[in-house]
């Protein structure tokens, strides 16, 4: 049988340093192969390297028995390679349609677009995913969760033979996750073969076929999907027993920490209220477009709000802006890392200092030694991989880069904390680092507010979980609530104001997930 | 002023229109002359710079023959150009002058009004042949390559050293009019020739006073020459550190064009060429004309009108007297 | 019926203050040079003449066609500062032919344009193939291009060209010269190319990302190469007809219209990281620019006070329609 | 022990082959320059004298002073266009206070700074306050500085310039004149400056990423405004110590050294999308440009062959250069 994929002997360093040495493995049409291992353990890489991005040092990489032999993504779009990458990449200026289209535009006469075939089409793919965003609306004005959406589409819909998924799913909520399962479901059963990395363990469950274990640059656990535990798939890849990935919480404090009032992020919204005590940990959650990341953006001020105050300490935030949050002790961290959270162009440590430089500095003029002292200890608290401190980020893994983003504000510690996503493309062990800080800095009186489309995430860490649907907040679970197995239905049911249809796409999260807590 | 206004309030006042190449000090210099000479006599001038673009002049053309000026005085960004404009001038009976540089299509010219280059830089280097006495090694600096001023004052220059073969050139090249490209291309010329280099020949006054300072800078005193006339190249003339260069007054030679245009545009007779040759400034003379170019130029502004008046009766066109 | 009264409604709320406000603000460009023309048109009553509006077209020819190549380069995120001197050389190449082969008078446009393609594939294939940043590429090419115009000529502009030469860009058809069709036709042309074919597109997706784009099975490199190629031509061609305008080659032609052509560009919009701007913004930036330069010539303002007063201008242009952008973006 | 095994080990891998081969591919531009400067030392004798190496360096003050201005800038993502025209109207602001008040020539330094620096102010508030993108808006104060320049001086340049203006450019400190120390002094400022403050670390990240920046709490409007203001001052200082040195005010100098002053910092590996250069690097690119200047000038090459090997050169240089950065990144 002719594999859909092939890779033989493997091998790439970058700068002496190896990332892939020596992997071989092969892939079936029409199964999913779920790729598991550390930030930085080279899958992205790998991909790069299947997709014509990244030249091997050696080896080779066949599709369906044709050699890729040229670094040329366009060469190994040619013999059928599709790729959602981790980094996304939309066209920003061009529309939700076009975007779908680049390169393989309806046309007639060989090069004039139809241009409302395009938009039908966009339309109907769209729907098939559940989401109803008008294909001409430019790409530049969707979030984060669309965007991710929409290259999912875009890589599903090429009529690629071997489909590469690099962490599809990070910042999209279950009930949009399930439709993926089911274009999936579909694509296997045209023959497609598809690589998977994902860093929830509830996905590796519910799709693989089979599961490949990257650790250090090679393959270390090569397995049947029904034949291998959660368990064993998690010390394969950190190379240790993950223990409990939630912490216990201590209970919250008494005192407000942070008091919003009113807050209307954009004209023609509905306002938001909330209050979050010291030492509480608020969750938010919702579906796909509910405007949770748009409603911490404007509390925090990266986007102005039209109207309302937020009150932090004795501080009164009128339309916040960010220096004003800043100073008011609010910490914020965003959901798009490349776009809004990093310098991609400079190094680990100064993307690690840059919130409270001047805390190392005298007169402008920085003391590295402090500096260095101070981002080292703040990486070593995330375990964040890095070569060096003068490593530029843009060459990180896309799970370091995200420790980054965070770890950046434990320099000082802030009384707000606000966290969009902050465990995007983690993995296990290091999401256990950084569960163990949010809990200890809440215990130390600091106010979380968690914006999460990771389920376990959301029931796990917080105190209490409000539910946002189209801009509002329509519901809330106390502990007690978030405790009861049926926590995940109300959610989902406060989210989409559906009773049961979407609930059953839903797939349950296994049992193992709660049995580390 | 807007050229609508012509006739009517009865006096037949002529309104003509002007584009130069750019707003260069000699240009700004011919500007004063011009506006003195039509003040005297009742012009009106439309003044436009076409910024070096010759496509940009042509356009300015057209825009005078739509407004129906009386008659037009260019001073050409590039020599031989503008064909197609004159023939459209010529077609709405516009009678059109060039002055400084020579315009190809003289059946549709009025008449010409151009300086004598190539006189100029033979008179520049027969300065210096006898300044070194015959025999040396010089260094020359050209204006832009391909300006009609530089082509014909490197011809002048070259006439003479044909002339004098005891003279050799070691270098030359462009420093584009500029004091500040001169000084560093000259101290270039002195890192690669060192005392070698026994004289200094510029197109120009800026390119000699560039050249001045890097011998200045290198302890070098050797004579350098000139053309123009400007005042900083008159002050060395005077204090000897120029051997000497050719005064192109623009006062004089614009206000002369304009005279030969509205005398077209009156109808009266014109001739085809008004040549004007530059008289050579040397340490001698270079008082009277420091008068008329500098401290006193308000004296000769005053009296310009009359001046080229005369000028052009009797032929000799920089006459200053 | 529902449909119905949302038609009417929508019919009548296009007269409300809000939504005229609205659209004003997503044309500011247009209406800051409507009011640029309203001002010289009050001004001078030789402004707003037929004659003096093809006086402008004309100018404005030259310019346009290198704006459009410019704008491809832009849209791909690159720069092309080698249009001027390509300029220079494609005239000097075809004033060289037009004197040395005046018999075969045809061949000068071939070679003009076959100058300008060569310069433009040069350019293409350093930035494509050899990845060095397009500002550097063409900076070569511009410096080296400069260089061999006045080689053709050694050092001196061709002169005594033939007169046939001038029928190039002065033949007029309907009143409108052959620079002025053409550029028409080639902001029609532009247009429909990038709106409505697969190039045009493709160039947005490789200047909006191009690691995207080359994912998605477009071929950056040849993209990137074409669209030097055009801003190539269309630098020979332009260069062609300002030497044909004026029945003469020099080396100095088409110096600076390479910031001209930028500018018109930007102004209209786009924006010199790629994947941003239109055709129109580029007409728009165009007719600015050469409408100021015509205004201000007929309002006899002074050269120095018609570089300040054009400076703030541009400045103020563009400010107001960033802010009008951004609010209609609200 | 280990650890002195391993720096043994590592003290010998220094002189193996791969390690020689990533030195020089690392730093690639070093290279070519030294190859361009043994060529002419190889060419000319007269070449690599003490003295002439003083020729290189003065000729190179007036532009590095505004190419450091110019890093900052092109580090935040913009680009200064109207350093040129800075020049012109500083150089002639200091002449004019030089001729009608010789009796204060202090003055003339304090004025044609602060020339440069509002100039520098009014880029900083167009591009900050009114987001006008700052191609435009230094394309607009280019146009209109030069306008100002000429009405300065109504259109001429200004002679007749007291002796004691030329002390500016032309006093010498231990052989070396001001213009040369203050390169020197600038180059090292700027090195500091942009390594070891927390000023030099906001403006990189200001153009690597102004959303990031500004949610990490750095105030990148200000930021900018202090980079164009610098970007002026270095203009009006570059302005003075040209017009000083041949004790002349022109509207025309310093026409075109926005153009160099880019290319240096371009050559020398800096990103025009901002985020990524360094003085090093504009320290070589400058230096490869005026090595090229007066190498061509020594050997006597004719001005547009110059062009012609200079464009070639620059291009071959910046391409090794990429080519040896990927070589090392892999
Ligand atoms: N261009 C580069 N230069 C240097 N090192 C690089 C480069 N690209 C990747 N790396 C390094 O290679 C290693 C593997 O990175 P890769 O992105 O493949 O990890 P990953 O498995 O995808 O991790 P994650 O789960 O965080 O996405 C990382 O240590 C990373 O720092
Ligand atoms: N018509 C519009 N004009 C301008 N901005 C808009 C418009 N509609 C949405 N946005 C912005 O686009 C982004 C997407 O909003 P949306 O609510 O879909 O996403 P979100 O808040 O990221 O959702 P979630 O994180 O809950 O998935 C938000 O930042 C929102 O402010
Ligand atoms: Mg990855
Ligand atoms: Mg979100």
């Amino acid at each position: 049988m002719v594999h859909a994929l092939s890779v033989t002997g493997l091998k790439k360093s970058f700068g002496g340093v190896p990332v892939l040495r020596d992997m071989s493995f092969d892939v079936a049409p029409g199964s999913v192969t779920v790729l598991a291992g550390e930030n930085g353990a080279g899958k992205s890489t790998l991909f790069k390297i299947i997709s014509g991005q990244l030249a091997p040092d050696d080896g080779t990489v066949e599709i369906e028995g044709s050699r890729l032999d040229s670094v040329n993504p366009h060469a190994a779009r040619a013999l059928g390679v599709g790729i959602v990458p981790q980094e996304l990449a939309p066209y920003e200026d061009l529309s939700v349609a076009e975007n779908l289209f680049v390169g393989h535009e309806p046309k007639r006469f060989g090069f004039v677009l139809k241009r409302r075939e395009m938009v039908a089409r966009a339309r109907s793919m769209l729907e098939e995913f559940g989401v109803s965003i008008d294909p001409s609306r430019p790409m530049s004005s969707l979030s984060v969760a669309y965007t991710q959406i929409i290259e999912i589409v875009k890589a599903t819909t090429s009529g690629a033979r071997v489909l590469l998924l690099d962490e599809p799913t990070s910042s999209i909520p279950a009930a949009e996750v399930a439709r993926l399962y089911a274009v999936i479901d579909r694509l296997r059963a045209q023959g497609v073969a598809m690589i998977y990395t994902t860093h929830r363990m509830a996905e590796i469950e519910a799709i693989a076929d089979r599961v490949v274990v990257l650790r250090d640059g090679a393959l270390v656990l090569d397995e049947e999907a029904g034949s291998v535990a959660p368990e064993q798939i998690v010390t394969a890849m950190i190379g240790r027993d993950l223990g409990q990935l939630f912490p216990q919480i201590e209970p919250p404090g008494e005192t407000t920490a942070i008091s919003v009032s009113g807050l209307r992020r954009r004209e023609g919204v509905p306002t938001i209220d909330l209050e979050v005590r010291r030492g509480e940990i608020l969750g938010i959650g919702g579906l796909v477009g509910a405007g949770r990341s748009a409603t911490l953006a404007a509390l925090f001020g990266a986007r102005r709000a039209v109207e309302g105050t937020v009150a932090v300490g004795d501080r009164r935030l009128d339309r916040p802006r960010v220096r004003d949050s800043i100073a008011a002790g609010v910490a914020f961290v965003p959901e798009d890392r490349k776009a809004a959270g990093l310098i991609l162009s400079r190094s680990v440590l100064d993307n690690l200092t840059l919130p409270y430089l001047q805390d190392h500095a005298v007169l402008g003029v920085l003391k590295q030694p402090s500096r260095r002292r101070t981002a080292k200890e703040l990486g070593e608290r995330v375990r964040l991989r890095s070569r060096s401190l003068g490593q530029l980020v843009e060459t990180l893994s896309g799970g370091n880069q995200q420790k980054i983003v965070i770890s950046r504000w434990l320099g000082r510690t802030p009384s707000v904390l606000l966290l969009d996503e902050p465990t995007r493309g983690v993995d296990v062990g290091a999401r256990g680092e950084i569960y163990r800080i949010i809990s200890d800095l809440a215990a130390s009186g600091m106010a979380v507010i968690l914006v999460s489309s990771d389920m376990p995430e959301l029931i796990g860490m917080s105190h209490r979980v409000c539910v946002m649907r189209r801009g509002e907040i329509t519901g809330e679970l106390t502990r007690e609530e978030l405790d009861s197995p049926e926590a995940q239905n109300r959610i989902f049911h406060l989210a989409s104001g559906e009773e049961a249809a979407l609930t059953a796409a839903v797939p349950t999260i296994p049992s193992t997930k709660r049995a580390t807590r | 002023g807007d050229p609508a206004s012509k006739g009517a309030d009865g006096e037949q006042a002529l309104t003509i229109g002007v584009s130069v190449y750019d707003m260069s000090s000699f240009i700004t210099q011919g500007q004063e002359g011009m506006e003195a000479y039509a003040d005297a006599n009742g012009i009106d001038l439309v003044w436009n710079s076409a910024d070096l673009d010759v496509s940009k002049q042509a356009t300015q053309l057209q825009q005078y023959v739509d407004q129906k000026v009386d008659a037009i005085v260019v001073v050409p960004v590039q020599a031989d150009s503008l064909g197609p404009q004159l023939e459209a001038a010529a077609a709405a009976d516009i009678p059109v002058v060039a002055v400084n540089a020579a315009l190809d299509d003289t059946t549709n010219l009025a008449s010409s009004v151009l300086p004598d280059d190539i006189a100029a830089g033979e008179q520049e280097m027969e300065m210096m042949v006898e300044a070194l006495g015959g025999k040396g090694k010089i260094v020359v600096l050209q204006g832009p390559l391909g300006q009609s001023a530089e082509l014909d004052r490197t011809t002048g220059i070259e006439n003479v050293l044909a002339e004098n073969t005891g003279i050799e050139v070691l270098a030359k090249d462009t420093a584009n009019w500029k004091r500040d490209e001169a000084v560093n291309k000259m101290k270039n010329w002195i890192s690669a020739f060192g005392d070698d280099i026994t004289g200094v020949v510029a197109e120009n006054d800026d390119m000699g006073l560039g050249a001045l300072q890097a011998l200045r800078e290198a302890n070098m005193d050797i004579p350098v020459v000139g053309i123009d006339g400007i005042e900083d190249g008159l002050n060395a003339v005077k204090d000897g550190s120029f051997i000497g260069t050719s005064l192109q007054h623009g006062r004089v030679e614009l206000a002369t064009g304009l005279a030969v245009a509205a005398k077209a545009a009156a109808g009266d007779e014109v001739d085809e060429l008004y040549t004007y040759v530059m008289p050579a400034v040397t340490p001698d003379n270079v008082d009277e004309f420091y008068a008329n170019v500098v401290s006193d130029s308000d004296a000769f502004l005053e009296r310009l009108p009359d001046l080229i008046a005369a000028n052009l009766e009797s032929g000799d066109l920089s006459n200053e007297k | 019926m529902s449909s119905a009264t949302t038609a009417i409604g929508g019919f009548r709320s296009r007269f409300t203050k809000e939504t005229i406000g609205r659209l004003l603000v997503r044309n500011a460009m247009v209406i800051v040079l409507l009011l640029v023309i309203a001002y010289f048109s009050y001004r001078s009553a030789r402004f707003a003449t037929p004659d003096n509006v093809v006086t402008i077209l004309v100018a404005a020819a030259p310019f346009a066609l290198v704006a459009l190549g410019q704008t491809l380069v832009i849209l791909t995120g690159g720069i092309d500062l080698s249009v001027g001197s390509v300029i220079a050389v494609s005239a000097m190449s075809g004033a060289w032919v037009a004197v040395n082969m005046p018999d075969s008078l045809w061949l000068a446009p071939v070679v003009a344009a076959g100058v300008g393609i060569v310069f433009g594939l040069i350019n293409g294939l350093i930035v494509s193939l050899f990845n060095v940043p397009p500002f550097v590429a063409t900076l070569g090419t511009m410096t080296a291009a400069s260089g061999f115009a006045y080689v053709i000529g050694k050092g001196a502009p061709i002169n005594g060209l033939p007169g046939g030469y001038g029928a190039f860009a002065n033949t007029a058809f309907f009143g409108l010269t052959i620079p002025v069709i053409l550029m028409i036709l080639g902001f029609l042309l532009f247009w429909f190319m990038l709106t409505r074919t697969t190039f045009g597109l493709r160039v947005y997706a490789v200047g909006g990302n191009a690691t995207a784009a080359s994912l998605a099975g477009v071929r950056t490199k040849r993209t990137l190469i074409w669209v030097y190629v055009a801003s190539g031509l269309l630098a020979g061609v332009s260069g062609l007809m300002i030497s044909s305008r004026v029945i003469s080659g020099a080396p100095t032609l088409g110096a600076g219209y390479e910031l001209d052509a930028i500018a018109a560009v930007v102004i209209g919009g786009a924006s010199l990281f790629g994947g941003r701007g239109t055709v129109w913004g580029t007409l728009l930036g165009l007719l600015l620019i050469q409408t100021l330069n015509n205004g201000l010539d007929i309002l006899v303002v002074p050269a120095y006070w018609q570089s300040v007063i054009k400076g703030a201008l541009i400045v103020a242009a563009v400010g107001i329609d960033v802010w009008a952008t951004r609010r209609a973006r609200r």
